[in-house]
């Protein structure tokens, strides 16, 4: 079988391209598509652990299915604010609603 | 059985011929996979004509009958005169996805064959989880209308992606709803698993209510009428796929009735016990004819119900769905689990080893029947009261109304 | 592996299964004429010039379809486990099922009161 | 050495969906493509739940991401016009932020993985089992009560929560 850290590997690059994702995209639905890509790395993780060290327990797919039931609804209610907010300010830049800043 | 080299033992052929192993492996394997492909492909041919037909007759007409004995030939006609019209892309286009968009209609439906059992022996792939497979694999059709319709550049085929996957997303509910039912009663969601779990009592008497709320939500997936709001040219021209021409065209069309004759396939692996019939364990290739019998039972009754009823309206779709079949599927979710565990309390479960015994199955079989009926007798009585307090409230009006001028009929839509 | 093999044959699947519909696209392009023309090509709309973008504003609704859809998807598919192990589970096992499939009934009583499902 | 075999070029396949996928997600202009980018991106990790014996996991991804969470992302796109706000992809950080992940992907490559699961690593995985629970231990653990019962329940309630909260949000003011 292909060994475990290299499924760590793809892991930990999925998970710095999400992160560059949400630091650097000024659309706010790009942001959020960073973070699902941040999820996802976090599931390979949890999947490769659980098959390479302890296939009998159930934590690690069980936690894999509690985590897309949380991306389920941060999808959810993030899109459904990106919405709101380009409604009354006709904008999804992140960078426009800034007003909670100070 | 020595001599004979068939798809069966066909690796065993190849390796006494003198070939590598993993060649021969992967030869058997490509082999599977291009016959399993390939008969729906032939299937659908023959299948557009069995529609034009069917139609025909309901309509008091012949349909094709020049091209061929019966008009046989008339889609292979049809197949060779969109190969050679030209394919027009419209400019704007997102050339690459334009293009893409046909190829994924076309083989996310080819893609469900893998997992139907064809006989106790033949099955592409037998997965533990061949439910979700097929259910996933569905799930695809929302992305190929959402990129057909987005890389047109064309105002009405966004609109009709958007109404379409509306459609779709929404009758997904009641269909991953009713699965759950027969994946309850047979514990396992492998396909050929469960035809081995249907020898002794098929799940459509376990579980009617379920098969019918399958049946419908499935009409709306592959947009078969009343559900075929998708192409309705009246509103929206022809829905996401209007700018296509050509083979491209070509691939939707014989995507879609591919998918309605599979889901035919699945109703019947799933709910009418797919291979499954007298002696098919002696004659294997007996279940082929079994499962091909049901799938057409279920196919002629969606070809009937397509010639004769109207379509309905958008908002009528989609309170239909929520407000009806979503419910419905819930509440005879809860109920049959309530029955199964009492049926297994009471210890009216066949055995395990008598699980494909019919008469080890009836006991539980009538306590899920009469509850399924009650279920229906339920419904019906909520839907008459229902529409009896609609009746008097539209006549009250009308009686109202005529006194100070013409109305219009309640209940017409302000348009969308 | 023999559970190994069985998604082989899947993966093979899926390599093979679009060259179904490219072949003939394919052949379409080698049979059929080409001669594209600006009125050709241009936006199909029953012969009526088109005005402003594609980029229509569309309605909030089908969002909130989706929004429904997607959270009645996920508890779905999580009961599709328990549906599975069903034959072997207890008493306490079937409550909680039932529970989960109350707070999914309630999800939908809520969508329904706020009329989130109306089509406007 | 890595022998190469089946498991492994589909490995290797499925990795390169993932991290082109996720390059392009981050790259892309387009935000349609950069869906289908992520699209691409999450049926390779269904892949993988596949080739770690996870084939409900597998599906459940394909289903929920794939086939609700990336329709829905197109939605929003579509809704609130993001197409023609495309002048400029970056804000003025993404130096420091390319930086900061090159930075954090090397620490977690060079300092955590290779060290304590690499080949000569401190905890290296020699023998994998074979024995692997299916999905109907999945099931009785999400429902058992020594296990899993409460966050499963807890999940019903979130995304009930969630779909109140986020049909309140979305919705027109009345």
């Amino acid at each position: 079988m292909v060994p475990l850290w290299a499924y760590l590997l793809v892991a930990a690059g999925l998970f710095c391209l999400g992160a560059y994702g949400v630091l650097s995209r000024r659309n706010a639905i790009a942001v959020l598509m960073g973070i699902e890509l941040m999820l996802n790395a976090v599931n390979i993780n949890l999947v490769a652990f659980w098959r390479y060290l302890s296939p009998l327990n159930m934590a690690g797919q069980a936690f894999t299915a509690f985590i897309f039931v949380i991306a389920a609804a941060e999808a959810a209610v993030g899109l459904a604010i990106i919405i709101s907010v380009y409604r009354s300010r006709q904008s999804v830049i992140v960078e426009d609603v800034d007003i909670m800043k100070w | 059985m020595e001599d004979v080299c068939s798809i069966n033992n066909l690796v065993r052929c190849l390796l006494d011929g003198g070939m590598d192993a993993g060649l021969a492996n992967f030869i058997t394997l490509l082999l599977g996979v291009v016959l399993v492909a390939a008969l729906p492909l032939v299937t659908v041919i023959f299948l557009i004509w069995v529609e034009r037909k069917v139609a025909a007759r309901v309509q008091d007409r012949i349909g094709p009958n020049r091209v061929g004995p019966f008009g046989l030939l008339q889609s292979v006609a049809d197949a060779l005169k969109l190969l050679t019209k030209e394919d027009i892309t419209p400019m704007g286009a997102d050339k690459f996805i334009y293009n893409l968009a046909p190829i994924i209609a076309f083989a996310s439906i080819v893609l469900i064959w893998a997992v139907i059992p064809f006989t106790p022996l033949h099955i592409g792939a037998d997965l533990s989880i061949g439910i979700l497979y097929f259910m996933a694999v569905g799930s695809i059709a929302t992305v190929k209308v959402m990129v057909a319709g987005w890389s047109s550049n064309n105002k009405y085929a966004l609109l009709g992606a958007f109404r379409t996957i509306a459609q779709l997303l929404s009758y997904e509910v009641p269909l991953v709803l009713a699965l759950i039912v027969p994946v309850m009663l047979a514990g396992t969601m492998s396909m050929q698993a469960m035809t081995v779990a249907q020898q002794g009592m098929w799940f459509i008497f376990m579980a009617p209510v379920a098969a019918v709320i399958f049946f419908i939500a499935n009409l709306a997936e592959v947009g078969r009428a009343p559900f075929d709001l998708l192409e309705a040219e009246s509103e929206i021209i022809a829905g996401y796929n209007i700018e296509y021409s050509g083979f491209k065209f070509g691939m939707f069309m014989a995507g879609e009735f591919m998918h309605a004759f599979t889901v035919c396939v699945l109703m019947a692996v799933i709910f009418l016990g797919g291979w499954s019939g007298p002696f098919v364990h002696e004659v294997p290739l007996l279940g082929f004819v079994y499962l091909g019998l049901k799938t057409a039972f279920v196919y002629i009754i969606m070809l009937v119900l397509r010639s004769t009823v109207p379509r309905v309206r958008i908002d009528q779709l989609m309170a239909f769905n929520w407000k009806f079949l979503v419910p419905i599927s819930i509440v005879n979710l809860l109920l049959t689990a309530f029955l199964l565990y009492i049926v297994r309390a009471l210890g009216l479960a066949p055995a395990p080893n008598q699980a494909t015994d019919f008469v080890a199955n009836l006991p539980q079989t009538i306590v899920l029947f009469v509850g399924n009926l009650a279920l229906v007798g339920v419904i019906v009585s909520m839907i008459r009261s229902q529409g009896r307090r609609q009746r008097l409230a539209d006549e009250a009006r009308l009686a109202e109304s005529e006194t100070e001028e013409p109305a219009l009929p309640a209940g017409v839509p302000a348009g969308d | 592996m023999a559970v190994l093999n069985e998604w082989a044959f899947i993966g093979v699947f899926f390599a093979v299964a679009w060259v179904f519909p490219v072949l003939p696209i394919l052949g379409a392009r080698i049979l059929a004429p080409h001669k594209p023309n600006p009125l050709k090509q241009s936006t199909y709309e029953c012969g009526v010039e088109t005005v402003g973008d594609t980029w229509v504003q569309f309605k909030v609704q089908y969002y909130i379809y989706g929004l429904v859809f997607l959270v009645f998807d996920v508890e779905i598919v999580l009961l599709f486990p328990w549906a599975l192990a069903y034959n072997q589970l207890d008493l306490f096992a079937f409550g909680a099922g039932f529970l989960f499939i109350f707070l999914l009934a309630d999800a939908l009583i809520y969508a329904w009161r706020k009329g989130a499902l109306e089509w406007l | 050495m890595i022998e190469l075999n089946v498991q492994t070029i589909a490995f290797l396949v499925f990795a390169l969906f993932i991290l082109g996928g996720g390059l392009g997600v981050v790259t892309t202009r387009n935000l349609i493509h950069a869906t289908l980018y992520l699209i691409l991106s999450l049926f390779g990790v269904a892949g993988f739940f596949v080739l770690l014996s996870a084939p409900f996991l597998a599906a459940v991804q394909v289903l929920v991401y794939i086939g609700a969470i990336a329709i829905l992302i197109i939605f929003a796109v579509m809704l609130t016009r993001s197409m023609t706000q495309l002048r400029q992809v970056y804000n003025h950080q993404w130096t420091a932020s390319a930086v900061v992940s090159g930075l954090l992907f090397a620490l977690l490559v060079v300092g955590v993985i290779l060290p304590v699961w690499g080949i000569n690593g401190a905890q290296a995985v020699e023998t994998v089992s074979e024995v692997v629970a299916d999905t109907v231990d999945l099931g009785k653990a999400l429902v058992d009560r020594n296990q899993y019962v409460l966050p499963f329940e807890v999940a019903s309630l979130l995304l009930t929560a969630a779909m109140i909260g986020a049909i309140v949000i979305a919705r027109d003011d009345e």
